[in-house]
């Protein structure tokens, strides 16, 4: 806990240094050419400051183009600058301040690796000397030597959650980070308003607190919540599926092809289906067991029979379709 | 040369004391088959007494060192066969067979009889160890006279090799090799006990499988049925595999792996039902069945190819309808089968068990075995529907090979009444469940209380 | 283990498995499966029937489906009427979301858990019912068997306090509910005990507590109805709440700081990571490696439920509408059972029970209400005079029984003038009788092509339709078993390991008892690095041979390179610096094994041993050479030699390819070092013999059912292969 | 590697005995002991051929009584019941079932 309130401290500090640091690089920018240890001494103090260290294309020659250096540097390039409308930047910019503050705050934090970030519109001359054309881009500048191709983190591949970086940071330079996030504290809030809500809810309707025990309401609820459940929600909030599936004619496949997968509408309306079949029997069921006008209670039977069947063979067909070569099928193929 | 001479001499010593110089072998024509992994000898013998008196046997012999791989020896005279029993000759170390003739011979009169000898591991892989690409070649040291306490007119050797590629043998003029034959002889006057190496190296690809446990089961059941079962422990005792087993090879060329064994051929019974091969990892799925008019040919195909020093191990039952083994007249039942079966050509057995299972209630029981075995204790074996046992009768020999398939005869008393105990059993154990069925129903009380219990809880719900 | 008796197996330290550590199978293993065949093998020999312990094994699941349904019958008569019990038990016989574990050779703990689990249910209800002890204890007792069967007890455990809690919520307390449920408590604490496997954890684990927090407010509540005679109806509602919420607060900051004081353990991952779908992708790769751990498409829903999927909430909503004591029960164990279907895949099978019971319970009530008159005692004598149908009706013959209830439908026609026509009943009858018989099929047909391919005997189908048995796994195994030494260490990837051990009886390093992750991990560094290294672990873990499966040839797709990631990660998780996954990846990320592949791939153990010398071979004439069939790619490094393996043995069909280790003799120097560190690591693994960090997951291939049935799956093969090491032993 | 006969006197001797008796009953008749050509070969006392045939019958009337004996015992109460017919009815009911089953038995290849 009292890391975490350290963490969030920390970077509120960072963000309000952030604001009057310029004068201290515009200083920086005249010294030319620094010693190592000056350097080295100098990235310390910074990075004491705050973890992530701004570059401008001075500093990045100063402290990372420049050789001699002893310390590796994980460079973030982005441009967070808002008429970019670069919102990737903005997430990647807050894992990486999560890695780094995280990095900062372990019981290895060393001076021989510093996170830095170039903007672009702090430092186009940086992007054009490295010739690259995108943000962000992560990338390692080891000790010693020249990056290489794998020295750029590949984002396409292993996304920029905080913990891939660190990984990557790990398999780049043998330093291991363990991440520690700032709790997201959105859900508890969440649940707590919902508590709220209910609470406040109940006291409202104090007088009359029956309506806790209308069975309806609860089978109601229960129902619902196992036809989300059959109906493989639980496999769409893990996997997190398209909604739809562009198949390469061009149109729009609401259906999935295969057996092993399932598109987030195809639940939907698999929900409404069994929803249907469910409602069908029902009615049958009521119709007959009630008392009262029989007309009433015959049509009420024909319709449920009638829903029951053909929305039961609707799924049925579904079902056909997705598993290949399964022979049965009611009223439609 | 020399040491034969001296053999001559300490022969002459013993024979003179053996009395038995007067029989000589006027002609001799030895016949050696070792084309499979067996080497079979027959010799044609011509026998004359050149003595007063008339004689009722005769010996023969084996050198010393093929008198330990000697497995089977017979001696026929046209079709008769004669008694054939292990002697020693003092002062000889080789092996030595007596042989009882049927009808005396008298002075002067000559004989013609065939022995036959087969002899098991007298063929050594040799290099023993091969690559996967290799041929096999083997190395067979025999004799090449008739190895007898009697002098020998005449002798001339045939070794029928099954090849033409022979690394080398033993030049002892006069020799001559046709296609696939060498040709010895003919010897005059060959001295008694003459020893002279047979050797032979050559390419052999036949199968060099070695049976080192074969178990016979041997179920009779009085219902009508014969089960058979053999758990058998096949080795593959030729030049073992050096390096490593390449599957692309042995798939690709055809002479990778010549020597070893992909299947082989069993022969069952012409009456064998319900056959099932299988190990103790379940059932084989590799085996064919064809029926043929005098037997069923099964072809065995054990789960992996045979290497030379590769092992396996599998089980083969059969059923038999009794009625082709069994015989009876009122309460004496005979079972008359083979001791043990056929496995595969020219196969070989270090050890063979033959168990024999009869119904229960069986006894006076007495083997009657056609040659020598080694009979084990009596045991009891239980199985479905037994009350005290099944009496288990065991016999147990080593260093057997295929001319050693023959009948035994058991002979044993059995009462046909006990064969109602079985059904009487089952029939007992459920009237005794009915029985209990009919007191449970007498005195339960629970039940009713219980109903009431419910009943309660019925009313207590619907208030 | 028929051999050496009971205790001998509880205290037997297999040492053939998990070389060099061992392992102690009686403190590792759910005993009640191997117990129960134990005793079944015992009694039929004591009657003289000589059967194997192997077909005892096979028969063993199918036996239990029986009793699963007759159990099943019997909770659904206590919970709504004895035609609903008809139908629910039918449903049990035949649905496909339970045979695929009661199909004859599958031999696994669920089997005779869901017995258990039933049996236990029924007695609970029944217990709840008449609030008689005897009943409770009954329960106990069975509750006893499901823990000794199958990890899964925790679902009773935490599922029969829920039902009580909710009951008091609902302000049903009754001195039935109390006596069942302090019976059941207090026995089933101390028997669950008795378990080597499980020991201590019932007081020891978070999974365990809710019970015990139960069964604390179920006694302050008992406390207070009891003095409820003696205070005045005012101050009992303040003393009231404050005692029970103090009981449960109580309770609830007790656990809490237990937990945090580390005197119970907190959740195990696998139970974590119900709650938190996310858990195990991040952090048991081993567990997420197991498809069976997948959450569940609507798909295999209806695969494994078909009808039932639709109906069942409308068995539901009836026992929410006409609520009862036991009926809460019902409806609690259905909620909470979709839900864990709905995360894994595996848990599919503690559903299917009770959609059976709700799917019975609502078609029985249609059926009821449109075969005869509306008079109250109709479902009694309909439960009469088709209580001689019980046995048949279990034994699956569903459509006799409907056959007969049509008739009796028929010549009821005439006698009702007020309620609906007989022509609507008619046609509704036969609708849905017609779609019971879908069911029927249905599942029929899903029996017979998804969960009838016999385990290791895979067969192919030619196109001319002949089948073609391909018996490559028992080939490679039999010539473990005879042609290497008797205690030749064989390694390979943990999936393998009960059938080495089994079927080869030879010692092997992981197997699917995956209670060591470093272990595994250690294996998947050998795989997955460049021969010179791997041979310096082997050497270490002192390996003679290695198998690998290779489906190249043939097309199978479920071979070891297609797990080689999994491997990989497994291995980084425990190597960082050794192995990287990214190494195994191309620049855009694809793991190829072609020419693009990375060299990292082409040369790590893994590849050269499946595809050594497979480059030479041209599969048809048409095919370039080296053409791997099951990821349609030609191989990227073909021509290479091996330098500290050699190739021992390679099935017909190149599925299982051995090799074996040239052994130098810096072994003997290694061996009793590894021995050290072996007893080291046994000692320091000690706590984990009580709760191994991940739980028994076999079957990997069986997750993903597939219908062309020229691919192949495996089955549950493993866990009897397991169990007859107990008697190899 | 072991020899067939070691030349020791017992294991000839029994060798000698061996090869008589066969010479004997290949040669000669033995009047000590019925031989084997006399006999009749034996047949079981039950055509294997009619054993399902058998099986089925026995067990339909078996379970047939089976049932009847099941449903008596449950209708029956205490007063209207008779405890010679519930045991002839079991009896009858173990003869069918039982010998049903030993020919089920003899029928699926258990030969007991």
């Amino acid at each position: 806990m009292r890391t975490i309130w350290a963490v969030a401290f920390a970077t509120c500090l960072a963000i309000f240094l952030v604001c009057f640091t310029t004068p201290a690089q515009a200083q920086q920018k005249r010294r030319e050419g620094l010693t190592l240890s000056e350097k080295v001494q100098q990235l310390t103090e910074m990075s004491a400051k705050r973890s992530i260290l701004r570059f401008n294309g001075h500093k990045f020659k100063d402290f990372v183009r420049s050789t001699p250096r002893n310390y590796s540097m994980i460079v973030m390039f982005t441009a967070l600058a808002s008429q970019r409308q670069c919102v990737i930047c903005r997430h990647a910019h807050d894992e990486f301040v999560i890695v780094a503050n995280s990095f900062r705050y372990s019981q290895h934090h060393s001076n021989k690796m510093f996170f830095a970030m170039v903007d672009f519109d702090e430092g186009p001359d940086v992007f054009t000397s490295l010739n690259m054309n995108t943000a962000p881009v992560f990338m390692h500048f080891p000790a010693k030597g020249k990056p290489k191709h794998s020295d750029t983190m590949d984002i396409q591949r292993v996304g920029f959650a905080a913990e891939s970086i660190a990984k990557w940071i790990t398999e780049r330079t043998d330093i291991s980070i363990r991440v520690f996030r700032p709790p997201n504290y959105s859900g508890t809030v969440a649940v707590a308003m919902l508590f709220a809500f209910v609470a406040g809810f109940l006291y409202l309707k104090r007088n009359n607190l029956d309506f806790l025990y209308n069975k309806t309401l609860w089978a109601f609820a229960a129902i619902v919540f196992t036809l989300a459940m059959t109906s493989g929600q639980m496999w769409n909030h893990i996997r997190g599926p398209p909604f739809v599936h562009k198949t390469q004619s061009g149109g729009v496949a609401y259906i999935h092809g295969s057996s092993q997968g399932q598109l987030v509408l195809e639940t939907y309306i698999i929900i409404i289906l069994n929803a249907a079949i469910l409602l069908g029997m029902i009615l049958v069921t009521e119709a007959a067991s009630q008392k009262g006008d029989v007309r009433k209670r015959r049509i009420l039977a024909i319709v449920g029979m009638a829903i029951f069947t053909v929305f039961f063979s609707l799924v049925l067909s579904i079902f056909r379709n997705k598993a290949h070569g399964y022979p049965y099928s009611f009223l439609f193929k | 040369m020399s040491h034969t001479r001296l053999l001559f001499l300490s022969f002459v010593i013993v024979v003179a004391g053996s009395a038995q110089a007067d029989l000589v072998n006027k002609n001799v024509e030895t016949v050696v088959d070792i084309s499979s992994q067996l080497a079979k000898i027959s010799n044609k013998v011509t026998v004359e007494n050149v003595g007063k008196t008339t004689l009722k046997s005769l010996i023969f012999g084996v050198p010393a060192h093929l008198k330990e791989r000697t497995s089977f020896v017979t001696a026929k005279v046209g079709e008769h066969l004669l008694r054939v029993t292990e002697t020693k000759l003092s002062g000889q170390d080789g092996g030595f067979w007596k042989v009882d003739l049927r009808s005396d011979l008298a002075a002067g009169r000559t004989l013609q009889l065939n022995i036959d000898l087969v002899l098991s591991r007298a063929l050594v892989p040799h290099p023993g160890q091969i690559t996967q690409k290799e041929k096999q070649l083997v190395l067979f040291e025999g004799n090449v006279y008739f190895y007898s306490p009697y002098l020998t007119e005449k002798q001339s050797l045939t070794v029928n090799l099954g090849t033409n590629s022979v690394e080398s043998y033993a030049r002892i003029q006069p020799v001559s090799q046709s296609d696939n034959k060498l040709n010895y002889g003919p010897y005059e006057k060959v001295p008694p006990f003459q020893e002279e190496r047979l050797n032979i190296h050559y390419e052999n690809n036949s199968p060099f499988l070695t049976i080192t446990r074969l178990e016979r089961l041997i179920e009779v059941s009085h219902w009508g049925n014969i089960a058979v079962e053999e758990t058998v422990d096949i080795e593959h005792q030729g030049a073992t595999l050096k390096g490593s087993f390449s599957r692309y090879e042995y798939q690709r060329e055809s002479q990778s792996g010549i020597s070893s064994v992909k299947s082989f051929r069993t022969a069952l019974p012409a009456s064998a039902v319900d056959v099932y091969y299988r190990d103790d990892i379940g059932n084989i799925s590799t085996s064919h069945m064809r029926v043929l008019s005098d037997s069923v040919e099964l072809e065995l195909r054990p789960r992996f190819p045979l290497f030379g020093g590769w092992k396996t191990h599998y089980t083969l039952g059969y059923n038999v309808p009794s009625y082709e083994y069994l015989f009876n007249q009122g309460d004496v039942f005979v079972l008359k089968m083979r001791l043990m079966d056929h496995v595969f050509d020219d196969m070989y057995i270090e050890h063979l068990i033959t168990k024999i299972i009869l119904p229960e209630g069986c006894h006076s029981i007495e083997l009657t075995a056609p040659y020598a075995v080694e009979r084990l204790k009596d045991t009891l074996h239980h199985t479905y529907l037994d009350t005290k046992g099944r009496p288990v009768i065991s016999v147990s020999k080593r260093q057997l090979v295929e001319n050693h398939i023959d009948d035994f005869e058991l002979r044993y008393n059995f009462a046909k009444v006990l064969m109602i105990q079985e059904p009487l059993l089952v029939i007992t154990a459920f009237f005794a469940l009915f029985v209990l069925v009919i007191i449970y129903v007498r005195l339960d009380f629970s039940i009713s209380e219980e109903e009431e219990h419910s009943r309660v809880d019925r009313e207590h719900k619907d208030k | 283990m028929v051999q050496h008796g009971f205790y001998n197996f509880l205290n037997w330290f297999d040492e053939r498995a998990w070389y060099p550590l061992g392992r102690i199978v009686g403190g590792t293993v759910y005993p009640g499966l191997m117990l129960t065949s134990g005793a079944i093998h015992h009694v039929l020999h004591s009657l003289n029937i000589p059967v194997h312990i192997r077909d005892i094994c096979v028969f063993l699941a199918p036996v239990f489906s029986g009793l699963t349904a007759i159990s099943t019958y019997f909770l659904t008569k206590e919970l709504w009427s004895p035609g609903a019990g008809l139908f629910a038990a039918s449903f049990i016989a035949i649905v496909p979301g339970y045979i695929s574990r009661s199909v004859a050779g599958s031999y696994d703990n669920e089997g005779i858990a869901i017995f258990a689990l039933q049996m236990t249910y029924f007695l609970w209800v029944k217990a709840v019912k008449t609030g008689s002890v005897f009943w409770a204890s009954m329960t106990a007792l069975s509750y006893f068997y499901m823990v000794s069967a199958w990890g899964g007890y925790v679902f009773i455990i935490n599922l029969i306090p829920l039902h009580v809690f909710a009951l008091l919520l609902m302000g049903r307390y009754s001195a039935r509910v109390y006596t069942a449920y302090s019976t059941f408590f207090i026995l089933g604490l101390l028997f669950s005990m008795q378990i080597p496997f499980v020991g201590f954890q019932p007081v020891r684990t978070s999974e365990h507590m809710a019970s015990a927090g139960v069964f604390v407010l179920l006694n302050a509540i008992g406390a207070i109805k009891y003095i409820q005679a003696l205070i005045s109806k005012s101050d009992l509602k303040a003393l009231f709440l404050t005692v029970a919420a103090g009981a449960a607060g109580a309770v609830f900051l007790g656990v809490v700081g237990l937990t945090y004081l580390g005197v119970i353990a907190p959740w195990s991952g696998r139970f974590y990571s119900l709650w938190d779908t996310g858990y195990a992708k991040i952090h048991i790769p081993i567990i997420a490696s197991v498809s069976e751990h997948q959450p569940t498409t609507w798909f295999s829903f209806f695969f494994d439920l078909h009808i039932l999927v639709g109906t069942f909430p409308v068995g539901l909503w009836y026992c929410i509408k006409s609520i009862n004591d036991e009926r809460v029960f019902v409806v609690l164990y259905a909620l909470s059972a979709v839900y864990f279907a709905g995360v894994m895949v595996r848990l599919m099978l503690t559903l299917t029970p009770v959609v059976c019971i709700l799917a019975g319970i609502a078609f029985s009530r249609l059926f009821e209400l449109y075969l005869k008159d509306e008079d109250p005692k109709t479902p009694i004598d309909e439960a009469d005079s088709e209580g001689d149908d019980a046995a048949e009706a279990i034994a699956g013959r569903k459509l006799y029984d409907k056959a007969g209830k049509m008739r009796r439908m028929r010549h009821e026609q005439p006698s009702e003038p007020t309620s609906l026509g007989a022509n609507i009943r008619m046609v509704s009858i036969v609708a849905t009788v017609m779609m019971l018989m879908m069911f029927a099929v249905h599942c029929t047909w899903v029996t017979s092509n998804a969960y009838s391919s016999p385990s290791i005997v895979l067969a192919s189908y030619g196109n001319d339709g002949s089948r073609q048995i391909l018996d490559d796994f028992r080939e490679a195994y039999y010539w473990l078993s005879q042609n290497t030494a008797d205690d030749a260490r064989v390694m390979s990837w943990w999936d393998y390991g009960y059938q080495i051990a089994g079927m080869a009886n030879r010692t092997t390093l992981v197997d699917n008892n995956t209670w060591n992750n470093s272990h595994i991990a250690l294996v998947g560094k050998a795989m997955s690095s460049n021969e010179s290294a791997a041979y310096e672990v082997m050497k270490a873990l002192d390996v003679d041979y290695v198998l690998v499966i290779f489906g190249g040839v043939i097309g199978y797709s479920g071979d070891d390179i297609n797990k080689f990631l999994w491997m990989v990660r497994i291995a980084e998780g425990e190597h960082p610096k050794d192995i990287r996954e990214s190494d195994f990846f191309t620049e855009r990320g694809e793991f190829r094994v072609d020419e693009e592949g990375t060299p990292t791939l082409l040369n790590c153990l893994m590849y050269k041993l499946s595809y050594y010398r497979f480059g030479e071979l041209k599969l048809d004439y048409r095919s370039p050479a080296g053409l791997d069939r099951t990821r349609q790619a030609v191989i990227g490094n073909k021509n290479f030699e091996l330098t500290y393996l050699e190739e021992a043995y390679t099935t017909e069909h190149w599925l299982v390819r051995i090799y074996k280790c040239v052994k130098s003799n810096l072994n003997v120097v290694w061996r009793p070092v590894y021995f050290i560190i072996a007893l080291f690591c046994r000692v320091k693994k000690e706590n984990e013999f009580n709760r191994p960090r991940i739980p028994v997951a076999n079957r990997v291939i069986k997750g993903n059912r597939l219908f062309v049935s020229k691919k192949v799956r495996i089955l549950s093969y493993t866990n009897e292969q397991e169990f007859l090491n107990a008697f190899y032993l | 590697m072991k020899n067939l006969c070691r030349p020791t006197r017992k294991q000839c001797v029994r060798h000698a005995i061996g090869v008589q008796f066969s010479q004997q009953n290949r040669s000669f008749i033995n009047f000590s002991k019925m031989d084997v050509a006399q006999m009749s070969r034996y047949v079981s006392p039950v055509n294997p051929a009619v054993f399902p045939h058998l099986t089925c019958v026995l067990m339909g009337i078996g379970i047939f009584f089976t049932a009847w004996f099941f449903v008596y015992e449950v209708t029956s109460n205490k007063l209207s019941r008779y405890i010679f017919k519930e045991l002839l009815i079991a009896l009858v009911a173990s003869i069918f079932l039982g010998s049903g089953i030993v020919f089920l038995a003899l029928w699926v290849g258990i030969y007991v």
